[in-house]
């Protein structure tokens, strides 16, 4: 592939725009919505999918059918990882820890065509598996991560189970930066680093931002790569937009560590109108009266792909 | 159910900061929802007494030990799955076994968030019934949030408490009294305990039973820890017959803390337990999920169709006449989830 | 009471051991008590399949789910009040939700520690039993510990499990069977229904009490969910008294799940619940603490009085006659506390 | 006191020497014991009862009651702390985190005078409150931590609240290095370096030693204080021996930051004895026939003392 790099970063670039004109639409569409996670995260979801990681072929329905049953019930509703590819340890798996970026991932699979775009006009309604925060039935969603920091660990068990048996398959994880407060995000690197989980890499979306306002404000982390490299990781930080730097990262991990890429984001990459909101109103979107077009006109994303 | 005025917005919000206003021992902390969880005002108007400490709940709870140790009354209002589940044994073990003045404060319980699994504390009220010297309160409207704070102010131990958000409805016209039931109709044939956000759904279903005739008492809960009030077994023993109605799983909350009443007073009485069943929850809207999970008016009235002689037996339970019109008890917003 | 054979030295490290070698899937991950709860027979016969994760609960839960979902069967195994509490939420949302075959063993459950309270699982059986899809047993002896196997290899979802420690004591012939209770005794005046630790102390009581010509039926329960073997439901009404013994909290557990029968069925029967009555505890050796919290033959005695009209009544519950001898059932060693 | 230097240094190794003698005696006495805590804290205990922290005298007798309930109970036993002086914020407080540790704690009682030596002689009986995990109606033991990794966090919330009304007291902690491996040690570091946190001052036992064995064979922690700094704490690393070292670290800290002390010490530290144990044998040692004999005589601790 390194012979078509400027076809993939293009590809991936394209992906990422869609991802947030998609998320805009849903948020605009439902009220409200978790807009600035994919406008922080787009690229490094297009990296990815599009350029990183061995998935094999969706082994869902691109319409997937409605709610059926939680896991235990009978029937249960089929897996949010199958449109990953299937469950086999030759495949890459990817881990969407906080799953209050569900919006941005179910956009990333309607984008690389995993998901048809139709299957978005069920998001968020009753009944529905494309829940707001996603459950391992939402599409793509493989660990019920909504309550923040648990996940990580789940693929470190992945992670561990393949190590040992010497599977091919890799597992990606995305975290937010609000979950490296969370104790357990440095235990399950810990145990990443004693184990030389080289086969695990750990996005972090780094936006600075969380609830209620910016990081900086509610509970700073200062240096999150001087964090992993204490811990025992192989951790680079990059600028979080930029596709091919998200890639290089990826592909110059060390042997025998986890690796950690601590992406740069911005919560407002593609809407430059989101900057003035107040700093509680920006993690959850809620447009006022005339809001949402004032956005819309002030990004490039609809000038830059419409004909 | 029949309201009793108009609804309240976010009564919660403006009583902490007045009660903090009153009470310099008071401090807020937040787990990174402080607005979702209504300490915003609080924070507004007493900033130096405002923690912040971030999404990391067990040590947060740890902290309040600390700042209760040091003679301080906190407060954690969050979600109550944030609230109760992380932070458990750091609540069990720094704030109950010691015995402390900490509050801890619920929000978005059981299905009333449409934060899905993750976010539904479906099992709140048994973990924090179970700790020894803990007080449980779910308050069901805008009075019993506009006048627990007396109790809250008298007790010299740990509180755990389910809140309700944003706009609420005016049930009741009686303060909030410790460990003292309503009852909101009286019978003979029927004894219904319902809680929280379930008592409207409840209610609903009382008045289709009482218009074939059947004597129904509805008798509100907002104490669960302790549950004495005699009242309970008083009705259940006349009547023989009871249904709980709660948000939450069937064991653990209202409907064990019932069963646990009957089985040792000896009542001769047979239970139906309204709730959770048994089963993890996923997400949607209030009204969705208390049809879906039949903590409704169906659910209710299916329950009664066990314990007494057809009742409302012509009836469509899924006809459009039962489907109770949700007065959006604190929760069915989704704002700041 | 009564055993049917001498006492076993550590049943389940070998037959954990022996499990792992028939069944390539199993590992064993623990938080640095691998002796301690015995799986250091296994982790000497199978280190390729023993992950040692620290002390670091949260994560290690989150790890089993991974393993899990890779297709193995991963236990952990530590203290009881480590196996549930610090990861309390992990194991209801990582391990319970996804209904994943991971393997909850908790050792030294309730006051058989002489850790002192922050080590005293009072209430570990609440904690799993309200999960839903959790299996919940508590082994007794020896002969539980070496049959449960089958049912562990056929459950398709996860397990919690109290597990007898060390020199333990074999009180049963007949084999663990998945929710079957085992009749120790027979009678129709007074059903006792008791589960693990406790079951030695039942037998004691009931012995005392057949002695003045009382009928006592003698339920012992293995698995408290499912709860569903009919013989517990029929003894009741047929004695129409019942008393639960347990080593855990009176709400939450065994009790409770007799309570909830008792109301569900509308039985008329009345209950006495033997245990740790809404209190937390305090270290010290286990005869102590037995008897210090009433989970002895007086205070199984006590709750029989209320029960029937003077069983025993000249004698004296302090006296020596009837302080019970301890067969040391699973942790009175402090071996590698 | 900087005048008397060597008298404090002199006083401190005699108490830190009476502390590993008394745990000695105990473990012998009771067939078991958490010896090599004592053997590897002592000088950390003794710099903190005699040089370092500015405590009030005893509250609480010498001789303790038995125990009469837990609190909430009425009769509730006596508060632990009171043995450390009144809880007054005038005064430092001190919170020892691994309450497996009590051992040690109740020997720097009786070698500071705060407990009487008579009270030993109830140690670990049932009915005592001495308990050997103690918990917080044990003399000296201020908050029940014998679940590990979780006081460190309550003396966050008691040096916020002094903090905050700018009391005098200074609040003192020692956590094990087992301790580090939990998350929520990082998240309280996190939260005391967020507040600025200059009244605490965390000691740690880098015995390097946990249940099963050795740390880096369990699971690795790697530099406590590059994570410590990272984590935005004044760190520093010091022989934990060495009481002049303990006392230095503590009093050069950095204005607005917690202060971390990692104390590199040894668990065996007096009883070369102890050495030869199997790894899962040193966390609670438990004498073989003839060995305690044989650990005492090959010590110095007692003909340096002994008449
Ligand atoms: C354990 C837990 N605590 C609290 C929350 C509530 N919550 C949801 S998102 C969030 C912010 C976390 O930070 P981050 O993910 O970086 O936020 P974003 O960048 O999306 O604004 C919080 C506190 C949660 N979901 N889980
Ligand atoms: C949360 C928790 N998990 C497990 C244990 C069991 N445990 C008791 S001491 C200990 C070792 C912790 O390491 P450390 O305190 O450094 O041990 P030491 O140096 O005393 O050997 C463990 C795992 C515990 N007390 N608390
Ligand atoms: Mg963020
Ligand atoms: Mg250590």
């Amino acid at each position: 592939m390194e012979d078509h790099r400027d076809d993939w970063t293009s590809a991936a670039m394209r992906v990422a725009d869609g991802i947030r004109r998609l998320a805009f639409e849903l948020a605009v569409e439902h009220e409200g919505g978790y807009l600035i996670q994919a406008c922080s995260s787009a690229e490094i979801l297009a990296t990815l999918y599009v350029r990183l990681m061995n998935l094999g072929p969706s082994s869902a329905p691109p319409l997937p059918a409605p709610f059926t049953g939680v896991p235990g019930s009978s029937p249960r509703s089929r897996w949010g990882g199958g449109w990953n590819g299937p469950d086999d340890p030759a495949w890459d798996r990817f881990v969407l820890s906080p799953t209050h970026y569900s919006t941005a991932l179910y956009a990333t699979l309607v984008e690389t065509d995993r998901l048809s775009s139709e299957a978005l006009e069920e998001y968020g309604k009753d009944g529905s598996v494309l829940e707001m925060i996603g459950a391992e039935h939402s599409p793509g969603v493989e660990v019920t991560g909504g309550s923040l920091g648990q996940a990580l660990s789940v693929a470190v068990g992945r992670a561990l189970a393949r190590k040992q048996r010497g599977n091919q398959g890799h597992i990606w994880v995305l975290i937010s930066d609000g979950e490296t407060q969370e104790g357990q995000t440095w235990e399950a690197l810990q145990s990443a680093a004693a184990f030389g989980l080289d086969n695990l890499t750990v996005m972090v979306d780094a936006n600075r931002w969380q609830v209620d306002g910016p990081m900086d404000r509610v509970m700073p982390v200062g240096s999150l790569c001087a964090k992993a490299i204490a811990f025992g990781c192989s951790a680079v930080e990059v600028d979080g937009h930029d596709v091919s730097a998200i890639a290089d990262a990826a592909t110059s991990a060390e042997p025998g560590r986890p690796r950690v890429i601590v992406c740069a984001t911005h919560p407002w990459t593609g809407f430059p109108g989101l900057r003035r909101r107040d700093d509680a109103s920006v993690h959850f979107v809620r447009f006022g009266p005339g809001e949402a077009d004032m956005i819309r006109a002030s990004s490039q994303l609809f000038e830059r792909t419409q004909p | 159910m029949a309201t009793v005025g108009p609804t309240v917005t976010r009564p919660f919000a403006h009583a902490f900061a007045a009660y903090g206003r009153q009470n310099d021992r008071v401090v807020s902390v937040t787990n990174d929802l402080t607005r979702s969880s209504e300490a915003d005002v609080f924070r507004t108007e007493l900033p130096d007494r405002s923690y912040s400490l971030g999404m990391a709940e067990q040590n947060l709870v740890g902290v309040l030990s600390g700042l209760a140790r040091e003679g301080l009354e906190p407060f954690y209002t969050s979600f109550a799955v944030f609230t109760t589940r992380r932070p458990y044994e750091q609540i069990a073990l720094n704030v109950a076994y010691p015995n402390l003045p900490v509050r801890l404060m619920g929000f978005l319980p059981g299905i009333t968030t449409p934060g899905g699994v993750t976010h539904q504390a479906i099992d709140d009220l048994a973990l924090m019934r179970n700790l020894p010297n803990m007080t449980v309160l779910e308050l069901a409207d805008a009075t019993d949030v506009e006048t627990f704070w007396g109790t809250v102010e008298a007790l010299p131990g740990p509180l755990y408490c389910r809140v309700p958000r944003g706009e609420v409805p005016r049930l009741f016209t009686e303060p909030f009294e410790l460990d003292r039931v309503r009852s909101l109709t009286t019978g003979d044939d029927l004894t219904v305990v319902s809680i929280g956000a379930a008592v409207s759904h409840a209610s609903g279903a009382i008045e289709l039973l009482r218009s074939t005739g059947l004597g129904v008492t509805h008798l509100v809960v907002s104490t669960l820890k302790p549950f004495g009030d005699e009242e309970v077994p008083r009705s259940i023993e006349r009547s023989g017959r009871v249904i709980t109605v709660e948000n939450h799983l069937v064991t653990g909350g209202l409907g064990t803390a019932v069963a646990e009443v009957i089985a040792e007073l000896g009542l001769n009485a047979t239970l139906r337990r309204v709730g959770i069943a048994d089963t993890f929850t996923h997400g949607g809207s209030p009204d969705y999920l208390f049809g879906y999970y039949g903590i409704d008016t169906s659910g209710i009235i299916r329950a009664a169709r066990e314990l007494v002689d057809d009742p409302l037996d012509g009836l469509d339970l899924d006809g459009p006449e039962v489907r109770w019109q949700s007065p959006g008890v604190g929760g069915s917003s989704s704002e700041g989830l």
